[in-house]
């Protein structure tokens, strides 16, 4: 009754079946034929009137908050641009994906949209985790992706274009800005993840070379509520001024501590490089009036284009929805994208790249003219500062004057030598 | 000095505001078995009632005077449904009510998701909850936080007046102590066990409505609290509601000084090793209810 | 010296004496009854003997102490006990349960190994306990009565020599207790046991010596007739003589 | 035992031959991102169902065996003498940590993976169950368990990659990841440890360990007066699920190209337990089968309508677990149902 003669058979299938895999492997690292094999490049599926694009978000989960608003904004510019024709005689059709603020997701979700759906460019993803976890997938596949998001820099992919601010267009302005107003010290505030420790590590060097003060450093978990013992340090510092690099749920409650313990933005301002309008009501102007922003992009920023864009996002989803700067560069990819694509006369992907790395790619955004900075596949962006005000909405008290030159290695910067 | 009271403070404050989250689930938990995960949603609700009120009332703080019991209200009626409909069926299953209400409270959260939105909602708080009161001149503690710690006092001492002195309190306990006979001599332990998870519920309510004041109002508010105030619980021993009260306190101090010395990773390290060293020494918790039904 | 001997044993709950300094002493091959209104203390007894509840004195079994020793510990010296309500493992069968109760010394190895025949002490017992026919059915599909044969049955695989059973014949037949008590008279020949039982009638016909408790003391010990003449026993039992407790 | 071979072949013949002809490269990675879910899945099947321990922290050990393996892979794909990449850009170290320096060994790493998480479930089971932390208690210890980890690995960015975790693995074992034909070799091979792991399960349930767990999930104290000591019995449980789930987490890193703390926090590792209630806890294929089937609907329902799966997900705590404790396997399992019947929850009839 209690044979051996099931579990034997089993095992003689499962070897078997190992063997016949193992025999048949492919590649090893290194192979030339092999890598040329593996990476015969994405097809991009032009054979119908449409050609699809890809956006990738988190429609659900913790991260749904920011991303569903730069889905809604690549939407709007995907429907602008089949209203006016297309793209070389081809309607978009956007595939949406959820990356459930996930990373394995993303990268599920990145190669769905890459093989299945065909697609000739993904626009999407927000935190630098997610970037991270798909950007080996894009490279692997030889597909595109548009990353809308500032970001903490030290990044360069040949498959990935950067629409949002790298360091040196919004830190280090932010800072240029901190020390013109006469702040000699600064308290650094952060969430737990890469974005704030690279962009803690980068002002630590930008003080250290300027005399400047760094008077303490906190980080608390993503998602993290409970700020009374950073606050009590922030304090307790006496610094002139904070530097926030916290994400998402954390600032309210940052913001709410920050109050309560009699600390203004007249005596000690907060500068945040995550909180765009959106935030803003979700915070409340009760707690935020009077403090600072760093972005490229305020839905208050003066032009034609940005008019026009303001009021087609406010028509398509509702008058009380505010534009933000990653809605805006997630928009503006999108006629980036459309341009590379014009100029190369093609939706195939090596060809796009190379009209795009040749330079000469711009766009009338809503935050004035961008140009694609070729090599590095950056673009070039003004920085801004802003002040919330007590109607939401954030005035610019300072710009750039000019589009800054992406920089993501700051390598053009002499106390950042070291960083990288 | 004042870096030294305003870090007690902290330490004091962080545990009022598990103390006040934990109150409920020492009930619940405590005196029914039932793990409900669904506690942190019940405080969600508590919160979007503040802001629902505030459409209605203009006022900042007779906005919030309403939302206390309205909010008591909103989040024991939502204790009752769940209990009616699902954990009535598993008391004899702790473990299933765990998973259970986890499910229902991915269900409640995505559906504060498509009623209020994904992004957190904005609640004005009244001005003298956003100032900070001044012990002498560079001692100043937050007043919001101050309220919140009387508000769990408050709810900790109404809580032990009813289950001492009144009759519901003590069915409550003659319940807890031993169903059957408590059936036996004609209560409805039905009724009993709704009007638990009533109040239970309701208190996570009113812990809502304070961290308004604090945090952010929004649909995953409720997730983040939920483990730490089960540990409050464990490790104030079941059954009893002066565990929870310590532990919440000695909890918040701990959190609160090792957070100040090294880093807020660090510190929920060291308080999750002290809380299995602590079990170590008493694994049924602070304080127990010595029965002899249980070894 | 073999048997039981107890010496000076007390239990305290949070101030209120279970158990409030007992001596007693059960020989091989005695059957002794443990008697006594609810609340007397025989089941505090008997979980401190098999070490469930914490207890002061002196309580040892053929010479070994066994206060202080873990459950399992005391367990593997030979002591076996059933409880008021029966508990077996509900969703394992009869031969699984007791298969269980006659293994902890088994190797690692034949822990892992699926059972390939049926031990012939679990056997026995099952023909003992009048099993076989049911051996594979769930035990909790059992009748109440079979549920306590069970447990003995899983004593006798246990090979326990100190016996400790708790009301083993409530809610059983006539027949049934005919049965209980012949078995328990056979085993008790080269094993010790204490059986605490309301059944007065039971009583009288299978136990060899007699100990009363009450509020948490011992207050009488003898044959059944010397218990039932002490004037201390009818006190304690006023308006429910002994010989009307059946 | 003709029914165990059979499983068994069909389960083979479905993973090794079927399933390989019939998917595309695409869905077969997914499968093999699935089938590590379904390992992780038969161990706290073995754990859970039979032993009635709720382990809610599984991607812990998850956790342990993914980094494992991903810090080995990340040091040969960097080359000897070398540092991964994600420190020299966030790490600004001069020098590999001493505890990484060790899983440049391959056979160490491997066996880590394994070993590892074993060791760190033995040393937590050791003090847990033998101060008798049990029930209610154990899962919420267990819970707290893996949100400490998770916080732990993302405060260390510069050694761990911090919420990032460790991405962009190119190689495995000298055979390139971005070559198709070793993406199915990775299959084969996560396909081959779960048919193992079932193996491993299904001697273990129905050994005479089994049983006893089985005895010690029902009646805990019962079991002491027989003379066991039930934290060994659970102990043993415990780890080996701790052991599957360190397997799984290692072969998710080849296969999914990624392992981050977002594995191992509270809410995947209550992921780990939906696809085991809803299969039907205490069977040999239910977890497996719930969990591939639970980690499907997932990509399916989030492919086309997402915001229903966190609905939908919700419902799959819900109702199966009220209305079907027993899993989809009780349905049909009702001629044998001795051992599949769901566990009532720990009696403590001993008590009394």
């Amino acid at each position: 009754m209690f044979g051996y003669r099931g579990r034997r058979s089993a095992a003689v299938l499962v070897a078997i079946g190992t063997v016949a895999a193992l025999t048949a492997c492919g590649a090893k690292t290194g192979d030339a034929v092999g890598s040329a094999q593996a990476g015969g490049g994405a097809v991009v599926d032009t054979s119908g009137s449409a050609v699809k694009v890809g956006l990738l978000n988190s429609l659900s989960g913790t991260m749904a908050i920011s991303e569903v608003t730069v889905r809604d904004a690549i939407k709007l510019a995907v429907d602008e641009i089949n209203a006016a024709g297309g793209v070389l005689g081809k309607q978009l059709e956007p595939v949406s994906e959820d990356g459930a603020s996930d990373w394995p997701t993303f990268a599920e979700k990145a190669q769905k949209l890459i093989s299945q759906d065909k697609v000739a460019a993904v626009f999407g993803c927000w935190t630098s985790s997610s970037r991270k976890a798909v950007k080996p997938v894009f490279e692997k596949n030889k597909a595109l992706l548009f990353y809308p998001v500032q970001y903490e820099g030290l990044e360069e992919s040949p498959y990935i274009f950067y629409t949002g601010a790298t360091t040196n267009q919004q830190i280090v302005p932010a800072l240029d800005y901190l020390k013109s107003a006469g702040k000699t010290s600064v308290y650094l505030v952060g969430s737990d993840y890469v974005f704030p420790r690279t962009a803690n590590k980068i002002i630590k060097a930008y003080a250290a070379a300027s005399g400047m003060k760094v008077l303490g450093e906190d980080y608390a978990p993503l998602g993290s509520t409970e700020f009374s013992t950073i606050v009590n340090k922030v304090k307790a510092s006496g610094a002139s001024a904070v530097f926030n690099t916290l994400n998402g749920d954390s600032n309210v409650a940052f913001f709410k501590e920050y109050k309560s313990a009699g600390l203004t933005a007249e005596a000690m301002p907060v500068l945040s490089v995550s909180i765009a309008e959106e935030e803003v009501k979700s915070i409340g102007t009760q707690y935020l009036a009077g403090q600072l922003t760093a972005w490229n992009y305020y839905q208050t920023t003066k032009g034609a284009a940005n008019d026009k864009f303001v009021k087609a996002y406010k028509a398509k989803y509702g008058a009380d929805k505010p534009t933000s700067d990653p809605m805006e560069a997630a928009y503006t990819s999108v006629y980036l994208w459309k341009a590379m694509v014009e100029k190369a006369g093609s939706f195939e992907i090596e060809k796009v790249k190379a009209a795009a790395n040749a330079g000469g790619i711009t766009f009338e955004a809503p935050e004035g003219l961008v140009t694609v900075d070729g090599p590095s596949q950056h673009v070039f962006k003004t920085a801004r500062i802003g002040k919330i005000g007590t109607d939401g909405l954030i005035e610019e008290v300072w710009n750039s004057g000019q589009p800054v030159k992406p920089d993501p290695y700051l390598k053009s910067y002499s106390w950042a030598t070291g960083l990288s | 000095m004042s870096l030294l009271v305003g870090q007690l403070f902290s330490g004091v404050s962080i545990g009022a505001v598990l103390l006040l989250i934990a109150l409920g689930l020492a009930l619940t938990f405590g005196q029914m078995n039932v793990i409900n995960m669904a506690h942190g949603e019940f405080i969600m609700a508590g919160a979007y009632t503040v802001y629902v009120l505030q459409q209605v009332v203009t006022s900042a703080g007779a906005s919030l005077l309403i939302a206390l019991p309205v909010s008591f209200v909103v989040a024991g009626l939502l204790g009752v449904l769940l209990e009616v409909l699902l954990i009535r069926r598993l008391y004899a299953r702790p473990l299933d009510t765990l998973l259970v209400t986890w499910g229902v409270s991915l269900i409640l959260q995505q559906a504060a998701r498509d009623i209020f939105g994904a992004p957190n909602v904005q609640t004005r708080a009244p001005e003298i909850l956003t100032g900070s009161v001044h012990l002498t001149d560079d001692i100043a503690i937050a007043s919001s936080r101050l309220f919140i710690l009387g508000l769990a006092l408050a709810a900790v001492a109404a809580l032990t007046i009813v289950l001492r002195t009144t009759s519901l309190g003590r069915r409550i306990r003659a319940v807890v102590q031993n169903r059957d006979l408590a059936a036996v001599s004609g209560l409805s332990t039905g009724r009993v066990d709704r009007l638990t998870f009533f109040i239970g519920s309701g208190l996570a309510g009113i812990a809502g409505v304070a961290l308004t004041l604090i945090g952010p109002i929004g649909p995953a508010m409720g997730t983040n609290l939920i483990v730490n105030a089960f540990l409050v619980v464990v490790v104030g021993g079941i059954g009893q509601l002066k565990g929870t009260v310590i532990v919440a306190f000695v909890l918040g101090v701990l959190q609160a000084t090792v957070e100040y010395t090294t880093t807020v990773s660090v510190a929920s390290v060291i308080v999750f090793v002290a809380i299995v060293a602590f079990l170590q020494w008493r694994p049924q918790g602070l304080f127990t209810l010595r029965t002899r039904s249980l070894a | 010296m073999t048997g039981l001997s107890v010496r000076d044993l007390r239990v305290v709950f949070d101030g209120f004496v279970a158990v409030g300094g007992v001596d007693l002493e059960v020989p091989e091959g005695d059957l002794r009854f443990l008697i006594g209104p609810n609340g007397a203390g025989k089941t505090t007894l008997i979980d401190a003997v098999t070490g469930l509840v914490k207890a002061t004195g002196h309580v040892a079994f053929d010479g070994r102490e066994l206060l202080g020793r873990k459950v399992h510990r005391i367990a593997r010296l030979g002591i076996g006990r059933t409880f008021q309500t029966a508990a077996v493992f509900e969703e394992l069968t009869v031969l699984q349960n007791l298969d269980i109760a006659a293994g902890w010394a088994r190797s690692p190895i034949s822990l892992l190994r699926a059972r390939r025949s049926v031990p012939p002490t679990v056997e026995k017992a099952l023909a003992t306990v009048r099993l076989s026919e049911v051996r594979d059915e769930p035990a909790g599909t059992l009748a109440h009565g079979q549920k306590q044969w069970l447990e003995i049955g899983m004593l006798l695989v246990q090979d326990a020599r100190l016996l400790l059973l708790d009301e083993p014949v409530a809610g059983m037949s006539q027949d049934e207790r005919d049965a209980t008590g012949e078995l328990l008279g056979e085993l008790s020949r080269d094993r010790t046991v204490l059986v605490v039982e309301h059944d007065m009638d039971f009583l009288r016909r299978y136990a060899r010596t007699v100990t009363v408790m009450h509020a948490g003391k011992v207050l009488s010990e003898g044959t059944v007739a010397q218990v039932q003449a002490d004037p201390r026993v009818q006190e304690v039992y006023l308006g429910h003589p002994v010989k009307e407790a059946s | 035992m003709k029914r165990a071979a059979l499983g068994f072949g069909v389960t083979a013949a479905l993973l090794f031959a079927v399933a390989p002809l019939v998917l595309g490269d695409f869905r077969l990675s997914l499968l093999a991102k699935y089938l590590c879910f379904a390992i992780v899945a038969v161990g706290v099947g073995l754990a859970w169902g039979r032993g009635g321990m709720l382990a809610l922290g599984q991607g812990v050990f998850f956790g342990l065996g993914g980094y494992a393996m991903a810090m080995h892979l990340k040091l040969a794909d960097a080359g000897p003498g070398n540092l991964p990449d994600f420190m020299i850009l966030y790490g600004q170290l001069d020098a590999l940590p001493w505890w990484w320096a060790p899983f440049a060994n391959p056979i160490f790493a491997l066996l880590a993976t394994v070993l590892l998480p074993m060791l760190v479930a033995l040393l937590l089971g050791l003090l847990i169950f033998r101060r008798r932390v049990r029930g209610a208690y154990f899962a919420i210890l267990s819970q707290a368990l893996a949100a400490a980890f998770a916080i732990l690995l993302i405060g260390q960015q510069g050694t761990t990659g911090g919420t990032n975790g460790l991405t962009d693995i190119q190689g495995f074992f000298g055979y390139d990841l971005n070559d198709p034909v070793n993406q199915r070799m990775v299959y084969f091979v996560v396909a081959a440890a779960l048919l193992a792991m079932l193996g491993v399960a299904w001697q273990l349930m129905r050994s005479r360990y089994g049983e006893l767990l089985v005895a010690v999930r029902d009646g805990e104290e019962r079991v002491r007066f027989l003379g066991y000591d039930p934290a060994n019995v659970k102990l043993v449980a415990y780890v080996v699920a701790a052991g599957m789930a360190g397997l799984a987490g290692a072969l998710f890193v080849p296969a999914v190209g990624i392992i981050s703390p977002a594995l191992i926090g509270v809410v995947p590792s209550i992921e780990f337990v939906i696809g085991v209630a809803v299969g039907g806890r205490a069977t040999l294929a239910g977890p497996a089968l719930g969990a591939i089937a639970v980690a499907w609907a997932k990509t399916a329902l989030s492919e086309r309508v997402p915001s229903a799966w966190t609905y939908f997900e919700g419902l799959l705590f819900v109702l199966p677990i009220v209305f079907l404790p027993g899993g989809i396997a009780a349905l049909f399992k009702w001629r044998r149902r001795a051992r599949l019947v769901p566990p009532a929850e720990v009696k403590e009839k001993v008590a009394a």
